[in-house]
């Protein structure tokens, strides 16, 4: 560990046999709900085009192991928080896909019935605590429920997550010094896809190695590929019992990719290359898990081919249920507002 | 009755919560080891201790928000801004997060907090440091706002705020302190939302409330001594605004005078002006006059202070006017 | 006069300005290698170099503070928020800083800088990306507000925000960057704090804003289908507010509708509706109504988005009633 | 040089023969300038308990050799901006103590006429561009001052003043991420007095070195003691010349300590002690200054009593200035709202 950070398992070496005792089942599981988080929003994006989905829809594409990842290390009584590009950590979670798939062509089945959409995904009674589209304010909202996580004296812990842009709001740096100087049972997920809309991180953050940057505050940084859904797991798992055992928050810097635009509007051609976008695709952290789960022999090919045909289908049904799923009456914007 | 001040009412009504209910703390700056900034909460660290009753750094956007996520998942937090002034650097948490969390999140989430400190101006602290800032509070849906002008309002409203389960901003006044008033002993609460006629009177209706509720009893006083009898109807909480008995107010008197320290543009007067406008429209005899916070910055020197704001005299004119007297 | 849009009139004030100014720089989110979150500083990089057009870390009251700062040395910043929701992290620079920096200093410092971008919903942003800001704005002395509804007004209006030396809030609306309008080839400016007659009528005041004056516009045509003859009044900069024009207007037709998308409680809208209450008071045949967003926060939905707006039916059932039609 | 800091000169030894060559004149002037601000600050507070001043009243008395020492080592035409405790950073700017105290008393012959008061004063000829008083608001203005001056090519730096506890507001952490990351030539200068209001720095910092807290913005820290003029001196002057020279900015901590209560009405000793205070006050910067001056033979005590007797009488004068200048007319308050 050096000053501020440890390196977490670098990706090559990382999908080890020691991965073996999360069991077969939790394995094939990530796997299927890291390929569910894919096809769930290629239909959406489709749904998208269509004008079945409105406003703005960030996918998560490319990124699927750091929510995936992440969640395998909590416990389902944890917490977790993200910004608006949230459709990953819901699935993850275990957010039934169909009032997801429902909230984003605003149905009346949807988690919010229909009000909150793409960007504000709540699934409360998973510990999803939402959905978060101004950036950076979730930032202290999640350090707050960390605080009451402590005040309980409960051992449950709070996965933040934020995007790297998100670091250079004034949220950040105070709910930051809030945590470390109360100890609160929170782990700071930096999803770093080296971008924010079409900023790279080194025009918008002044340092770059950005799980330095807890270092204003005395919190320990750590730094994992987000590629690799094993180091993430593991770092996760560190920070998590960190969290939980000693009460200190961690900043988690994870580096990752998204294959598609900022939001379904992004011309991405102006600040990155395609060459850019197919190189990272090669790290592909599906195709990873599914070569670790085959090469040791976790899974055979026909199983995996059972789990994406079945993932095909659910996400298609996910589809089928919001367009069929009825329009919240219109009285129904009064509701909801005060208790 | 006994007579407590204002400030003492509120730290009653703080610490009887507090009592009751252990989800409930207090954040703010130098609000547990120094006693508060304006020692509303005086003995609160002694008495519950530094786990409930927190000083902070100042960052008052991050223990607001702090505060927002604590009340998601169960805890009552009453966050203490030093002065409303600063609340500024917080509103994003306020409005976006606070306000919107219910209905974004349909109804899965609830953010019982109170938001409270000094509103508005005290003695010559000046531009930054002397707004009324409830006009812009009370803008918002899903806030519910409560600016009380006496101890007796204020504590009660207070509790009633506390055990409500939305974002309730709560506004005091450094210069109220020390105001003394009645205050009934032992448990009581005063609904959020309801409008109280502070005074009867036939012949103009006042319109005020927080610290205008004071300068409006006396402008009734010396307004009798000119044969004019105010009544003085104070909503206490404008949002969400109890409007009812306001109108009623002005079916009887036909006149009306709003008084408030804030400043006028789209403002809660102007708001309260525009209903009885239009709702008591056939029962006006005179359009409804204003006495508002002059529409500039709030001077330092004395004397522009005082001229800047609501006076007696100011308050007096407008009711004379709206009578056609003078 | 050749037909452009909203956007390419703005994009053509920023170009011009610049051109003639060198003292202008902009800054905000994706303003430069991005060409503008909406496009509308498309080709600005280019053309002025990374020294003037300037791309932003997330950190709006990071860099609106760094611009009152420039501003108060001399140079004209123009800060875009990518929209007006994002400001509420700023609002602090802007009202205790900005609007307040030349009357605390007695006028020493002047404080000449342009904060734009998109304001108000657009299509199903949901609550945290679809508010329309104005009222807030609007109601603090030392900030003027500008609320085009035309390409035209666009231009004209920006280019005098931007030659202005006073803090100027300019709010534009995504819905509106690709409407096309006529607009005069050729350098021209339409001054701040005036009030604009849009249509000549004789029944009934509608006064819009923003994107409602096109709302409005509609409406009067169907309306005239009616028989009815509409007025629409667009007061273009609502703070300082030039109610002139809107008190005439309603002294000639006696019936006034306000019609925008901002919430109706303390609002520029309820301002307008007290003011025309109070200063045509003897000429008002029925209530002035308001058509205003719903009180709630933005629903996502697209049926909820939409009911959730001022409408072309709600506005004609309005005019109706202030006509007592119906 | 460390990694982030760079210790200035400590007080001890900082006395140093090198500092003769500041010249006898500067010299007996910075000492001059230390007891100007004490005695125009004591008869202010004179005049606040006899309630000619009004509103918050916050003093500078112990602090006096930071805003001495900086600007000391600037240019006339660089600039300065600060907080509300600024009295003593407009005297070292050369402000005429007369329309201060005007302004306190809030007179016409104030520089602002009388609206701005002691938290808001501007001498803007003098480049002093405020007094402000939302904590940590100014350290945005002060980089964006600075931003003017490298985008003029200008080679006039900004130094920005703010308190220890000002570090942990959001506006510090964009600001300072946006300086770094356009090489601003702004130098940071955190006068830590070990308090903000009654909170101590570790009960509202994590991380209590203040100037390492720069590293989040890779922005170097220097620290220096400020109850020693010359080592302020010594310490700004490096950082303005690397402002100056490579338009880059500096954060620095200057450690001191206010005597007085954190402004008028604030009961101490609810969070020190006195013996706190008095062993502080044995550092006092004017009687080190004092002893310097002496011991180094640049003044005699008969030139140093002089001095004494002079600025006294200027405090008085100052007082008598403002208790006869008039009131501003009511109407002027409408005035310097728009140009
Ligand atoms: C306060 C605020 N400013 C600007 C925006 C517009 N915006 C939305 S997402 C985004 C980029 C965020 O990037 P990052 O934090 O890296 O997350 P990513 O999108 O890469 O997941 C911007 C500028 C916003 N929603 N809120
Ligand atoms: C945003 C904001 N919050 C709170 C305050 C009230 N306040 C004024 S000064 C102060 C303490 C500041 O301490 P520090 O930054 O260390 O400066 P010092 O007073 O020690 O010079 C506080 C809490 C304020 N003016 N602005
Ligand atoms: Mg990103
Ligand atoms: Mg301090």
């Amino acid at each position: 560990m050096s000053d501020y950070a440890v390196e977490a398992n670098k990706s090559e070496g990382s999908l080890k046999e020691e991965y073996l005792s999360l069991g077969r089942a939790k394995l094939v599981e990530m796997y299927r709900t890291m390929v569910l988080i894919r096809r769930f929003e290629e239909a959406a994006a489709k749904a998208y085009s269509m004008q079945k989905i409105g406003g703005f829809l960030h996918l998560y594409i490319g990124q699927e192991a750091v929510a995936v990842g992440s969640v395998a290390a909590i416990r389902e009584d944890d917490y977790l928080i993200t910004a608006y590009r949230d459709h990953g950590h819901a699935i993850a979670r275990g957010t039934d896909p169909k009032i997801l798939m429902a909230e984003l062509f605003g149905k009346y089945t949807g988690s919010s019935k229909g009000k909150g959409g793409s960007m504000h995904f709540f699934d409360v009674v998973r510990n999803m605590l939402g959905g978060h589209a101004i950036v950076g304010a979730q930032i202290p909202l999640g350090t707050g429920i960390a605080f009451k996580s402590k005040y309980r004296k409960e051992d449950r812990i709070c996965l933040t997550y934020m995007g790297d842009a998100a670091m250079n709001q004034g949220a950040f740096h105070e709910a930051l010094n809030l945590a470390a100087l109360w100890k609160l049972p929170v782990v700071y997920i930096v999803e770093n896809n080296l971008y924010g809309m079409g900023t790279a991180v080194d025009r918008a953050s002044a340092v770059t190695d950005l799980y330095k940057r807890g270092c204003s505050y005395g919190i320990e940084g750590m730094v994992a590929d987000g590629m690799n859904v094993f180091a993430v797991y593991d770092a996760v798992k560190e920070a998590a019992k960190k969290a939980r055992e000693l009460s200190l928050p961690t900043l988690l810097e994870i580096r990752t990719y998204r294959y598609r635009g900022h939001s379904m509007s992004d011309p991405d051609s102006v600040y990155r290359t395609k060459h850019e976008v197919e190189e990272e695709k090669r790290r592909d952290p599906i195709e990873q898990m599914k070569k670790f789960l085959l090469s040791g022999k976790i899974a055979t090919q026909k199983e995996i081919d059972a789990v994406d045909e079945d993932v095909k289908k659910l996400a298609a049904e996910c589809v089928e249920f919001a367009e069929n799923s009825p329009e919240p009456p219109l009285e129904s914007m009064y509701d909801d507002i005060y208790v | 009755m006994p007579e407590i001040t204002f400030r003492e009412a509120i730290n009653q009504a703080l610490a009887e919560e507090m009592e009751r209910d252990d989800s409930i703390f207090i954040v703010g700056e130098e609000v547990a080891k120094y006693q508060g900034a304006y020692k509303v909460t005086q003995g609160l660290l002694q008495r519950f201790g530094e786990d409930r009753v927190i000083d902070a750094p100042i960052s008052e956007g991050g223990f607001t928000g702090l505060g927002v996520g604590a009340a998601m998942v169960g805890l009552r937090p009453i966050v203490e801004v030093m002065t409303f002034n600063f609340s500024l650097v917080a509103i994003d948490q306020i409005i976006n997060n606070a306000a919107k969390m219910r209905h974004m999140s349909g109804g899965q989430l609830k953010v019982p907090m109170v938001i409270r400190g000094p509103n508005g101006p005290a003695h010559q602290l000046a531009a930054t440091h002397s707004q009324a800032l409830e006009s812009i509070y009370a803008h918002i849906p899903g806030l519910k706002v409560v600016v009380p002008g006496t101890p007796k309002d204020a504590k009660g409203l207070l509790k009633s705020a506390i055990r409500d389960d939305n974002p309730v901003i709560f506004m005091e006044s450094e210069v109220m302190y020390g105001l003394k008033g009645e205050v009934p002993e032992g448990e009581y609460t005063i609904p959020l939302g309801r409008t109280d006629v502070k005074r009867e009177g036939k012949d103009v209706t006042i319109i005020a409330y927080g610290k205008t509720v004071n300068l409006a009893m006396k402008a009734a006083e010396s307004l009798a001594a000119e044969g004019i009898d105010a009544e003085i109807v104070d909503p206490m909480t404008v949002r969400p605004l109890d409007d009812g008995p306001i109108i009623n107010s002005v079916k009887k008197t036909n006149r009306c005078v709003i008084v408030s320290e804030a400043w006028p543009f789209a403002s809660v007067a102007s708001e309260i002006g525009f209903r009885v406008s239009s709702k008591a429209f056939d029962y006006l005899d005179a359009p409804v006059e204003l006495v508002t916070a002059e529409d500039v910055p709030m001077p330092y020197n004395k004397n522009l202070e005082h001229n800047a704001l609501p006076t007696l005299e100011k308050l007096m004119n407008a009711a004379r006017r709206a009578l056609y007297k003078k």
